[in-house]
């Protein structure tokens, strides 16, 4: 713990106050979100809990506003803090595990294409390649839309979270691999790798050991920046409406919903969960930018 | 000398101004998939498609029956009825409309790939007596024929036999036929252009035989429809002036569109009924945790989920006023309709959870509510406000929101425990609803043909055998019995009628049509 | 009067753990044609003083005091643009690395017309003429054809001639040739290192040869500039401080010089290594090497001062220190 | 030369080969296509018929050739959706795409380009922090959101630009443009730079540190020792450097344009491939999604193929070696 308090990381941390800000923001919505159950003021998941006369309130702040309800209520009569913060959570849930699914495919791929070089390399990054050219929003939608139309209807609602993750998740891997793959190559040649090889030490064992922990950085900060896009594609689709089941909206859900209200007066519908959305990705972006400068000296 | 050249001028211009094209720029959320007048019965074909041809019987601004294609009509026998056509009719490639063209209709909308049969069900053959006479002969007596006719439009019969189109295009083989994209009407606009999903131009044929009629003063030169599926996007059009007219606008922007200024909203209730349907065919249901029983065959559950709906809040809040709350099947245009029946069960949560106790479900039960989610008027929204006030009362509702197409094809398939439907009745007659709705369904044409939930009930088959049989007073009876009956037994949960907004631009005057049909023929631009 | 004259030049890098100097109170000159050797082991500040020199220091780096005069000119403080008319025209530059150095995607034509347009009151047709007699005066064998190929299509010893030429073409009066010879093959080093010489003896220019290969110094110099932790500690006539060197570090860093055919190792090994920047003794900065050390060594800095035939920063040769110098046995 | 399109054009081959065989397999297999026909009441004997008349029965690569084969015609068969050739669909939809694409990107060009050389040389102005900070929050907003405040705020308040549509088109044969009329060029605006803002603030940052990366060169720093003017190093020298990794970028880019466009054109219902595209997915429609990707594939080997040829323009080093060490 001291080590990383003394670290260049915290010291350039320290010295943005851009960063810092983000990091609280990316804080309070993170927090926000995994603990909604604890913190939310009601549980908008609870139908048993809605009450239709309160539908359409106002902010707090508002002539009409209730102060049961801090931002004000959506169609249904549902606490908006509390579909924020429970939508939040199912973007972040969607969001980290893309972006975890990606990185231990890309990782593990790129390692072995860059390890074990040859014909492997030669097919995986070809693949690579190959899904590079297609756009990943796109790969994810065609994901969810094979699945869609593979999968009855019911079937497709229960897993349609899995769907969404793996649509996103797959559309990402091959940047990390490339990156990693480079890494490794490099890596590879280097003499305490040639030694560990020369000692007998198995390759998977030399990857774990020696290659991994130096390749990680470079991947922590496009995994950082990919969060962001995770967060945002989920949103995409969801707006789209090929997303995330209704009944666990997310943020992008609550804006599709909120959109019909654009003009009508119930701004708060939509303006709260765009803002949390922006805030969300912008803060997390911010501090993949701010990982990327820190991690890269050459960039100071 | 000058003041006279001005004179002219402002002469000349007023012709032109007189002469200027008239266009109203028209959106709705749905584009019609077709343009054959037989093939899909569906209100956004049928929007475009009635500007285009005629029927031999039109309606008024009241909907009621006037003369179109036929001029006069008689029952010259119980099973046959008469029809004298209209003379020097002529369909916009200017062929001549006659009593072969009729037959040739009707023929056509008689086979198996139309979706009309619920009009012409009863119709055995049509004749033609001479050139501008048909007899159109019934299986049984129909003493609604007429109301039936009036949705059933008139083609060419050379028109389409040239272009290889003699029968409906069937949608389900996906066959292209040359009525999808093509018209020949004898109507008040002819198709100009159509590239679906994107624009359909119609332009007035000034031929049109009832333009001679005073009362069809409309001015209207073009109507340029566009479909625009976003709710806000078609809001936005219509608030920055790029449509004139909007059919389907948001409630919740109902407000904001009456006090823009320039813009305004027409509000009219629709024939149409929202209703949740339930399954009380099967021994077991298919999405629930009950096992080995089925609790919406007992009277006391379904009244149980009945008074547990706060339909006023849902009034108030989801519709935002825009709604006709009712306890019965159909609204008041509707032939048939007896006040008295229109008498909801209280909203009484209390009450409703004692009846689910009595009915031994105690600690309620799970079940999955199937809804459309662009088909109704917030069919999404209110579906979302019953399972919320079910679950309530212990009936832990699951929603399966989802697009028209599936969802039809879903309760099509009586692939549903308890779904929300909307009914509107185009003939403007109580049979329609009862016989799809509530008869048996036992293969006879036209008969429960929309009873997904199977319910099935002998006294009120026999009501229905009535009203299709009998006339006049004892025809009235059989329904108001069938409508206590409706109310007594609860095979439905009725919603409300639907209201349907329309919003223009300002110096647009339509009349507001309780069949959710715009008519560009009574239409004014200023 | 000197060509270049550098006077108590002070150059300083502001990191997070404070302000590092990395050059500290540097001063020489260069007469005109005079080839003046920088030696030092890596991090000594000899390329540093050839980038603050013609004022190309990379950020955060700054010249914090002292002065650079070229021709009595004052340069250090010229605005960029009266700087850059001053680069290349007047000051060439040569850098370590051939393959690095060159633009890919031009060709060395290009490269050197461009230069040469830049600074010459000549068209591009003359530029271009000019640009094959360039390539064929640094030895570049069917220099007409070459000079429409791109750098990737001549070999290191090729391109490091181009980069010789690139930085004569405008005729500058001094050359700062930083590490000209590291990056190449050692069997070719000779033949650049002698183009160099002969070029600039040509053409008269004075050349600021910055290496850490004492070898080429004492084939190419007439003077020379010992450096040590951001100083010099010692500088004179090349054949002194080679044969002849006072400052302990000198001394030990002369040791043995092979002939350059045949060379093994550059520098002789010292015992113990150079300062880091951040931790610069107080004094000599030498002193914890040294093996002639006393007390005054680590309180007082000492200054450059008449030391043998050269000029050292050592306190052996303070006229009071004289007893010490006789017992280190350096005299 | 020749040869180096033929070898990018041979490595083109497997990408649309695997491509059509997963528009092969959804075509065929997702969703049962005979059941979908077929509807829910038919008799074993239609099943066989239409089983054979749809060549189902056929070995699996027989029909994949046959797929294939019809796929190198533009023969895609019937929207289920629409009863109308998914070619002729495809190819109505596809100026309006490629229009709105094409813009989009030119925009994403014409201003990301300035915006990121800009900030990638001054990178401590107050103007760079402001075009840093705003191609920041150009990444953090999603497409959707953009487009639903420019209409709010173009078209709603201000009453200045058309929020939905192509505007009047004018027909140049079989290419449908709105580029010619005013009321086209108004209804352009808005979608384009709602599709164009997300990449433009990717091509800045791109730029940008490209641009940083290069100017740490040693080919820079020669540059300046050789005293060239400024204006020759940043734009002659480090900006046709950057300009290599630039130009993959932004072909691939515009490949994501494309992609996007789905999301612009359902904000801004705009009548073009994404639309369609969209509606098909709501509808199931399987030969228009099949006939949608493959072509998607194709735009995109082309583009993948015309960065290469510009590749091989800008860089001299892939002329002769086979390496692009870089």
């Amino acid at each position: 713990m001291k080590a990383f308090f003394d670290s260049d990381l915290w010291w350039s941390f320290t010295r943005s106050p851009v960063t810092m800000i983000s990091a609280l923001v990316a804080f309070i919505c993170i927090a926000g979100a995994v603990l909604a159950p604890v913190l939310a003021p009601h549980n908008p998941f609870d139908l048993a809990s809605l009450q239709l006369m309160d539908a359409f309130k106002p902010p707090a702040w508002g002539e009409e506003g209730d102060a049961t309800y801090p931002l004000g209520t959506d169609d249904q009569g549902r606490d908006m803090l509390s579909a924020i913060m429970y939508g939040a959570r199912v973007s972040l849930l969607v969001g980290f595990c893309a972006v975890i699914f990606s990185t231990t495919l890309g990782v593990v791929l790129g390692l072995l294409a860059g390890y074990l070089g040859g014909r492997t390399d030669a097919v995986l990054m070809r693949i690579a390649d190959i899904q590079l050219t297609f756009p990943s929003i796109l790969v994810a939608l065609l994901v969810d839309g094979v699945v869609r139309a593979a999968l009855p209807r019911e079937v497709h609602d229960q897993i349609a979270l899995f769907v969404v993750i793996f649509a996103i998740g797959i559309s990402n891997w091959p940047q990390f691999a490339r990156t990693v793959r480079g890494s490794t190559l490099v890596e590879r040649n280097k003499e305490y790798v040639q030694a560990a090889r020369v000692i007998g030490l198995r390759p998977l064992a030399i990857m774990r050991s020696h290659v991994l922990p130096n390749v990680m950085s470079p991947v922590l900060v496009i995994a950082t920046l990919n969060l962001g896009f995770a967060i945002l594609a989920e949103a995409t689709l969801s707006f789209l409406g090929v997303g995330v089941p209704p009944t666990q909206p997310s943020l992008g859900t609550l804006i599709r919903i909120g959109n019909d209200f654009l003009f009508s007066g119930e701004w708060w519908i939509t303006i709260f969960p765009g803002v949390a959305l922006i805030l969300m990705v912008l803060s997390v972006n911010l501090l993949g930018d701010w990982l990327r400068d820190a991690l890269n000296p050459k960039l100071r | 000398m000058i003041r006279r050249l001005f004179l002219v001028a402002a002469a000349l211009l007023a012709v032109a101004g007189a002469a200027e094209a008239r266009t109203v720029r028209w959106a709705a959320s749905g584009d019609p998939n077709t343009m054959d007048p037989h093939s899909q019965n569906v209100g956004t074909v049928t929007m475009v498609l009635q500007q285009i041809y005629d029927a031999l019987i039109a309606r008024n601004q009241r909907l009621g029956l006037e003369p179109g294609l036929a001029l006069s009509w008689s029952q010259v026998e119980p099973t046959r009825w008469r029809f004298m056509l209209r003379q020097g009719v002529k369909f916009h490639e200017g062929e001549d409309f006659t009593a072969d063209d009729v037959v040739f209709s009707i023929t056509r909308s008689l086979q198996p790939t139309s979706n009309f049969g619920i009009f012409v069900d009863t119709i055995d053959h049509a004749e033609a007596v001479d050139r501008h006479t048909v007899d159109i002969v019934t299986k049984a007596p129909d003493p609604i024929l007429p109301n039936k006719l009036a949705s059933v439009y008139m083609m060419s019969r050379s028109w389409s036999e040239r272009h290889n189109a003699t029968r409906p295009q069937n949608t389900r083989q996906r066959e292209e036929m040359h009525t999808v994209r093509n018209t020949n009407g004898t109507g008040a606009y002819r198709l100009q252009s159509r590239e679906p999903d994107v624009r359909t131009v119609l332009v007035r044929n000034n031929d049109w035989w009832g333009w001679a009629d005073a009362s069809n003063n409309g001015n209207v030169t073009e109507v340029v429809f566009r479909p625009i599926a976003s709710d806000a996007t078609r809001v936005a059009a219509l608030l920055s002036g790029e449509i004139d007219f909007v059919m389907d606008p948001p409630l919740q922007d109902l407000n904001r569109l009456r006090q823009a200024g320039n813009t305004r909203v027409l509000e009219g209730p629709e024939v149409r009924t929202l209703f949740i349907a339930m399954d009380v065919g099967r021994d077991e249901l298919l999405y629930s945790d009950v096992r080995g029983r089925n609790p919406l065959r007992d009277v006391r559950v379904r009244r149980a989920l009945y008074q547990a709906i706060d339909i006023q809040a849902i009034h108030r809040t989801t519709m935002r006023g825009q709604s006709v709350v009712t306890g019965t099947l159909f609204p008041e245009q509707v032939n048939g309709y007896v006040r008295e029946e229109d008498v909801r069960l209280p909203y009484d949560q209390a009450r409703a959870r004692a009846q689910l106790a009595e009915a031994g479900y105690p600690n309620g039960f799970e079940i999955t509510l199937d809804c459309s989610n662009n088909r109704y008027i917030n069919d999404e929204q209110i579906c979302q406000a019953i399972a919320a006030m079910w679950t309530r009362v212990g009936v832990r509702t699951r929603l399966n929101a989802m697009p028209l197409a599936p969802f039809f094809a879903k309760i099509q398939r009586d692939d549903s425990s308890i779904y929300m439907l909307g009914w509107g009745v185009p003939t403007l007659d109580a049979l329609y609803s009862f016989q799809s709705l509530l008869a048996t369904r036992n293969g006879a044409q036209g008969d429960g043909i929309w009873n997904f939930g199977r319910y099935s009930n002998p006294q009120m088959d026999v009501l229905v055998q009535r009203m299709k049989t009998e006339t006049g007073e004892a025809r009235q009876a059989a329904i108001r019995d069938a409508l206590r009956l409706y109310r007594e037994d609860v095979p439905h949960i009725p919603v409300h009628h639907q209201m349907i907004p329309w919003a223009m631009r300002s110096n647009i005057s339509m009349p507001h049509m309780a069949n959710n049909q715009p008519y560009f023929r009574w239409t004014t631009v200023n | 009067m000197s060509l270049l004259q550098v006077q108590n030049l002070r150059v300083e890098f502001p990191t997070r753990r404070g302000t590092l100097v990395a050059l500290d109170d540097v001063s020489f000159e260069i007469a005109p044609g005079e080839v003046l050797g920088v030696v030092g082991e890596s991090g000594a500040g000899k390329s540093m003083t050839g980038a603050a020199i013609i004022g190309l220091l990379e950020p955060p780096g700054r010249i914090a005091g002292g002065q650079v005069r070229l021709e009595g000119r004052r340069i250090d403080n010229l605005p960029y643009e009266e700087l850059r008319r001053i680069r290349g025209r007047q000051i060439g530059a040569i850098f370590q690395d051939p393959l690095t150095t060159l633009n890919p995607l031009y060709t060395v034509g290009d490269q050197l017309a461009e230069t040469m347009t830049t600074h010459l009151p000549i068209g591009p047709a003359e530029a271009k003429k000019r640009a094959v007699e360039w390539l064929e005066l640094v030895g570049i064998p069917a220099a007409a054809q070459r000079v429409d190929s791109y750098p990737h299509e001549f070999s290191g010893g090729m391109r490091q001639r181009v980069v010789i030429a690139l930085a004569l073409c405008a005729e500058p009066k001094l050359v700062v040739a930083d590490e000209p010879t590291t990056a190449l093959d050692v069997s070719i080093q000779a033949q650049v290192i002698a183009l160099l010489k002969n070029l600039a003896r040509e053409k008269g220019t004075a050349m600021m040869l910055v290496t850490h290969d004492m070898g080429v110094i004492a084939e190419t110099a007439d003077r020379v500039a010992v450096m040590y932790a951001g100083r010099i500690i010692e500088i004179g006539a090349v054949r002194e401080v080679v044969k002849n060197a006072a400052h302990p570090y000198s001394a030990g860093l002369m040791g043995s010089i092979p002939p350059i055919s045949h060379r093994v190792e550059r520098l002789q090994a010292i015992e113990g290594a150079m300062p880091r920047l951040s931790a610069i003794p107080p004094g000599c900065p030498y002193n914890p090497r040294c093996p002639f050390v006393f007390d005054r060594c680590r309180v007082e800095r000492p200054e450059l001062m008449p030391a043998k035939a050269n000029r050292a920063a050592c306190w052996l040769y303070a006229p009071e220190e004289a007893h010490r110098l006789q017992e280190s046995g350096l005299a | 030369m020749f040869s180096f399109i033929v070898s990018r054009l041979l490595q083109a081959l497997p990408v649309m080969l695997v491509v059509s065989f997963i528009s092969f397999a959804m075509f065929a297999y997702v969703g049962d296509p005979v059941a979908i026909m077929l509807g829910q009441d038919f008799t074993e004997a239609q099943r066989q018929a239409l089983v054979q008349e749809l060549g189902l029965d056929k070995p699996f690569f027989v029909q994949f050739l046959t797929f294939l084969g019809n796929a190198i015609q533009g023969e895609f068969g019937l929207s289920y959706r629409l009863s109308r050739p998914v070619a002729e669909l495809i190819a109505e939809r596809a100026p309006a795409t490629l229009e709105l694409a094409l813009c989009a990107a030119i925009i994403a060009m014409a201003v990301g380009v300035p915006m990121g050389v800009y900030t990638g040389l001054y990178r401590n102005s107050w103007l760079s922090r402001i075009f840093l900070t705003f191609s920041l929050i150009g990444v953090s907003l999603p497409t959707f959101l953009i487009g639903i405040l420019l209409i709010l705020v173009f078209s709603v308040w201000l009453g200045w630009l058309p929020s939905f549509g192509r505007g009047d088109v004018v027909r140049l044969g079989w290419w449908s443009t709105g580029l010619l009329t005013w009321s086209g060029i108004k209804a352009l605006i808005l979608p384009a730079i709602t599709l164009g803002l997300f990449q433009l603030t990717l091509i800045m940052r791109l730029v940008r540190s490209e641009m940083m990366e290069v100017l740490r060169t040693d080919y820079i720093k020669f540059a300046r020792a050789r005293g060239l003017p400024n204006r020759a190093v940043h734009f002659g020298h480090a900006l046709k450097n950057t300009l290599v990794p630039v130009i993959t970028i932004a072909g691939l880019q515009l490949g994501a344009i494309i992609a996007f466009a789905i999301v612009t054109e359902t904000v801004f219902q705009w009548p073009g491939m994404g639309l369609l595209f969209i509606q098909s997915v709501g509808a199931a429609d399987i030969p228009v999604m099949a006939a949608y990707l493959m072509m998607i594939a194709a735009v995109f080997v082309s583009i993948n193929l015309i960065v290469d040829l510009l590749y091989y323009a800008v860089d001299p080093r892939l002329r002769i070696g086979r390496g692009r060490g870089h």
